[in-house]
């Protein structure tokens, strides 16, 4: 690899980390404790920062290399993609705005779905990706949740979804809200069928995805620090007026009111999805 | 009543006959030719107002003072009802209501947001705003629906789930997401109608149907037009701009394929005449749950099944 | 009726009313609000008094009397007995307890079951008697319990069940702490059977008693200020030194916390049971 | 190691075998003869208290500091175990533990009452007392070992519900009545050990099983002791009375056809070996479910109401 491919690569996959001025471009310094690392020890440490634990936001290509057998991801309707049927402007017409997030990620939309296997555990994947339009959820995305659904209910595999999104797509009107409807109610017959959903809920996942599918898996996992709300931090300080405490809708905060099963560090997250997926998945009888 | 800013032609109008009666009866002119005058005058200029009503226009009758509240409808449209209070878990959200109830001979489940009047029954209702005690309220009783084969009918009227720090503590994104997913699995039928406002993930939580009817002066919207103001525009003062390009009226909501019809409101606004919109929902309701009594239940499953599973537009 | 037996009468049903000392005893005190006032007059009303709708308790026979049809209540199982199994003996012989209770009440348990009809709809029907060694739930009333829910299992008319009751029975040790599992086993059966079940919690209910088939209602009635709890406000007090607040456990609180449909004064009970049965107790289809 | 006083005469033995030991070393004199005479002595004395044990000492040994709790049980047993938390509701009430675990390969949700073995670990547990989410947790848990089919296997070890003030509002009667109700209705095997204390309607909520097995030093009781002695013997002081009156050890328990049997502590007590504990529960585990892998899922919920049904003594 090249150092120019390598730092075109490095610039895709770090959003958050904030560039230093020093020749070479090695380093990174860590957002949430300032401390700097060499980068290579950054991505050693599964894009989390070797001070402080924080969990850089990563891409769905680094989840599905951290986690999952090599070259097994098989992507699934990755030709899926929006149409700006309201054709809606704000401060810029929802067209060119897909058309950038498409360049800048060279992906169709803010989510991939797939098989893909766990230690040769065949698994049901689809993993949010925040840097799109801010992981939003239209159409495409409800309609990528549902078919990967879809497809578990057909082959029997558990399901992990990997969300991390703002919420609903406003540029898509009230049809974005239906998402919420239609992917809900495709995890019903997930559950009728009896196949195990994992849901895997990394920073941040607010709005409208974290009220259908990512609070509906038979297990919850998130990852240490990720926001996990409803109406975020901002949104309730902005209407009521109400000052949110230290943590609040963090990992941890859920974790202690009931809405996660367990606060899963990167590295970590393999083996515990591994032995789920060995006492959950393999229906006996 | 409050008059609506736009109304004001009209409000102008209705002054001057009012001026003209008076004077009429103190100093014994008779003016009738002149008052039946303004009158039609005033019919024609309401006519004119109510068909071209903009988007923040509609949103604004939508959030009408004296918009009929679910209450008031549930109690004119049945011939029994029992109110039913609680989730059995945590607390009673006076902004959900709900219980038994009998109209036009059907035994129905009914659900719906509740916003008050004034400022002192609005703050008990936390404005139509749910905790997720009130989706946990609604679930248990469409679950009793279920169990005793009652169809539910569920009336939207809200600005959407709560943005505060209890209702996220006790997990409003986890008690949506669960209606959503129950409803969808309903054997009896469930007919929605939007009454008011439909805000957001908040609307929707009661709002899985087979039947989605929006009155005529209803808007749905995936977020407020203020909201998407603020978020989109990055400018607050935006919001008309936003209610136009969200397309959350009747009209456009039905023209989307999320809504299923729009029903006509009396002419001026629903808030005029609760007892006339009453009995359109009523009729609607009827007319609906005749067709599903012939329908086998795991039909009615399916229909609303693949109603929310097609919607969503996209190329591939 | 000579003066004798009215007096007699008066004695086994007004527990909680203060007898005063005037010549003919026809006038009681209220507990609550300590007013006086004609025995007539407080038997017109429900028992309820007229000056602050205090609700007295009341006896089986007086809640059939109030909203049944006349004389179509026919008791089920009126004959089952409890026995003194544990051989247990407190500050009394458990066995002399329950012989003195029988005396008392003239009944042999702390409950009644049978069909009666409400405007003629049948229902099945169970009622507690508090004044029967504190309605505690023994092997009797558990059974009891569970052979009306049988009851309504098989006849399908809507069962309504009056609690009042202190808990479980002590005197029957473990045996007494099963029959909450047995009753609200036998529950879980009339749901699957779709048969309606009205929960009328009564002054007061609690313990074991409330951590079983009295909260398991498809609805749930309360009466005005009914006491309804699993640990008392007296444990509470004692064991943890929590001060407890007022009204805190009565009807009013639990529809608040969204424990109870709704608070009914007995003089509107009748009614809205009535619209209930009606709304809810005929299968359609 | 906390002893317990009724033990005092064997600690004495103890104390003195540790002192002649230390003595031995010191003075170079041989006291081995003595020591195992003594040790011997004290063997015997063993034997016979905990031949001779009343129900007030059996009280004392299942309240134990160091009796074996449900997390170290759970381990200890488990080739593999997932911890899972909370009730989606309100909050993780730690009192409760479970998850999923793979016992001697058979997969399998558990499910437990938790103590801890300090103070700091007694308050953060909140001495094994659940509130409401307790329950609504365990019944979660239990939801999903029905959906997929796996057995359930719980461990009591709880003083009762919490008696305070929050654990009312928010419904502890509700919750432990519905877990009463679920359970009922389970068609998946439900295994129950009582590990120490099997205290009221707390105890109950995870304990509607197919077995229940008390471990030998176990009690399972409609009140704590001393809430008996206060309520029926009026004398706060009498709890040795009411314990050995309510017939609660775990003998009496199966006799009076409440539990389905003992199963044998280590000579002392199970808090000398917490592994031996492990491994007899571990070993009832495989053999029930050699059992109710055979049996048809509607005959694994039809045996468990027949029994919960049968319980009660009355004459008719
Ligand atoms: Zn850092
Ligand atoms: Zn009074």
């Amino acid at each position: 690899m090249s150092i120019l491919d390598w730092l075109s690569k490095k610039q895709k996959v770090s959003p958050q980390a904030e560039k230093l001025n020093i020749p070479g471009d090695l380093w990174v310094k860590c957002k949430s404790c300032s401390e700097v690392m060499f980068i290579k020890d950054l991505e050693k440490s599964f894009k989390v920062c070797i001070h402080c634990e924080y969990h850089f936001r990563i891409t769905p290509d680094e989840r599905l290399s951290y986690l999952f057998d090599k070259k097994s991801f098989k992507e699934i309707d990755g030709g899926i993609k929006p149409i700006d049927f309201l054709e809606f402007t704000d401060t810029e017409p929802y067209k060119k705005r897909i058309e950038l997030a498409q360049k800048k990620s060279n992906r169709s939309e803010a989510m991939i779905i797939g098989e893909a296997t766990l230690n040769n555990h065949p698994i049901n994947v689809g993993i949010m990706d925040f840097s799109f339009m801010g992981g939003s959820m239209g159409s495409v995305v409800g309609e990528k949740v549902t078919r990967i659904i879809e497809n578990a209910i057909i082959n029997k595999a558990p399901l992990f979804i990997f969300t991390s999104s703002g919420g609903a797509r406003m540029q898509e009107g009230i049809t974005s809200l239906m998402q919420m409807a239609k992917t809900s109610a495709a995890l019903s017959r997930l559950s009728d069928a009896g196949v195990p959903y994992v849901s895997i809920l990394c920073d941040p996942t607010t709005g409208g995805t974290s009220a259908s599918f990512a609070m509906l898996g038979d297990i919850h996992i998130a990852e240490p620090g990720a926001l996990i709300s409803f109406a975020g931090p901002r949104v309730i300080e902005q209407t009521i007026r109400q000052k949110v405490p230290k943590g609040f809708q963090r990992a941890e905060f859920l974790l202690e009111h009931g809405m996660v099963d367990m606060v899963v560090k990167r590295k970590d997250l393999k083996q515990r999805l591994l032995d789920i997926v060995t006492l959950l998945g393999v229906q006996e009888g | 009543m409050n008059h609506l800013e736009f109304e004001k032609p009209l409000i102008e109008l209705y002054e001057k006959i009012e001026q003209l009666k008076s004077l009429s009866k103190t100093s014994e002119i008779n003016l009738d030719q002149e008052i039946e005058k303004i009158e039609k005058r005033a019919l024609m200029v309401k006519k004119d107002i109510y068909s071209h009503l903009t988007p923040p226009q509609i949103v604004q009758i939508a959030r009408h003072q004296n918009r009929p509240d679910s209450l008031s409808l549930l109690h004119l449209m049945s011939d029994s009802f029992v109110p039913l209070h609680g989730d059995r878990l945590f607390r009673d959200d006076p902004s959900i209501v709900g219980g038994l109830a009998s109209i036009g001979g059907h035994k129905v489940v009914v659900i719906g947001h509740q916003k008050g009047h004034d400022t002192k029954e609005n703050i008990y209702r936390n404005f139509g705003m749910p905790h997720p005690e009130g989706y946990r309220k609604a679930l248990r009783l469409m679950k009793m629906a279920e169990k005793f084969k009652r169809p539910i009918v569920t009336l939207i009227d809200t600005p959407g789930a709560y943005p505060g720090i209890e209702a996220e503590e006790r997990g409003q994104a986890e008690a949506i997401a669960r209606n959503l997913k129950e409803m969808a699995a309903f054997t009896v039928p469930i007919i929605t109608f939007v009454i008011g406002e439909g805000g957001s993930g908040g609307a929707l939580a009661i709002g899985v149907a087979n039947k989605v009817h929006m009155l005529e002066y209803s808007v749905y919207s995936v977020i407020s037009p203020e909201g998407c103001a603020s978020i989109l525009f990055r400018d607050a003062t935006k919001s008309d701009l936003a209610s136009a390009s969200l397309k959350i009226t009747s009209e456009d909501v039905v023209r989307l394929g999320i809504a299923d019809g729009v029903i006509a409101e009396p002419l001026g606004g629903g808030h005029h005449d609760w007892n006339a919109v009453s009995k359109c929902i009523k009729n609607q309701i009827v007319s609906d749950l005749k067709l599903y009594s012939k329908m086998d239940p795991s039909d009615i499953m399916e229909e609303r099944y693949q109603k929310f599973r097609n919607m969503g537009q996209y190329s591939s």
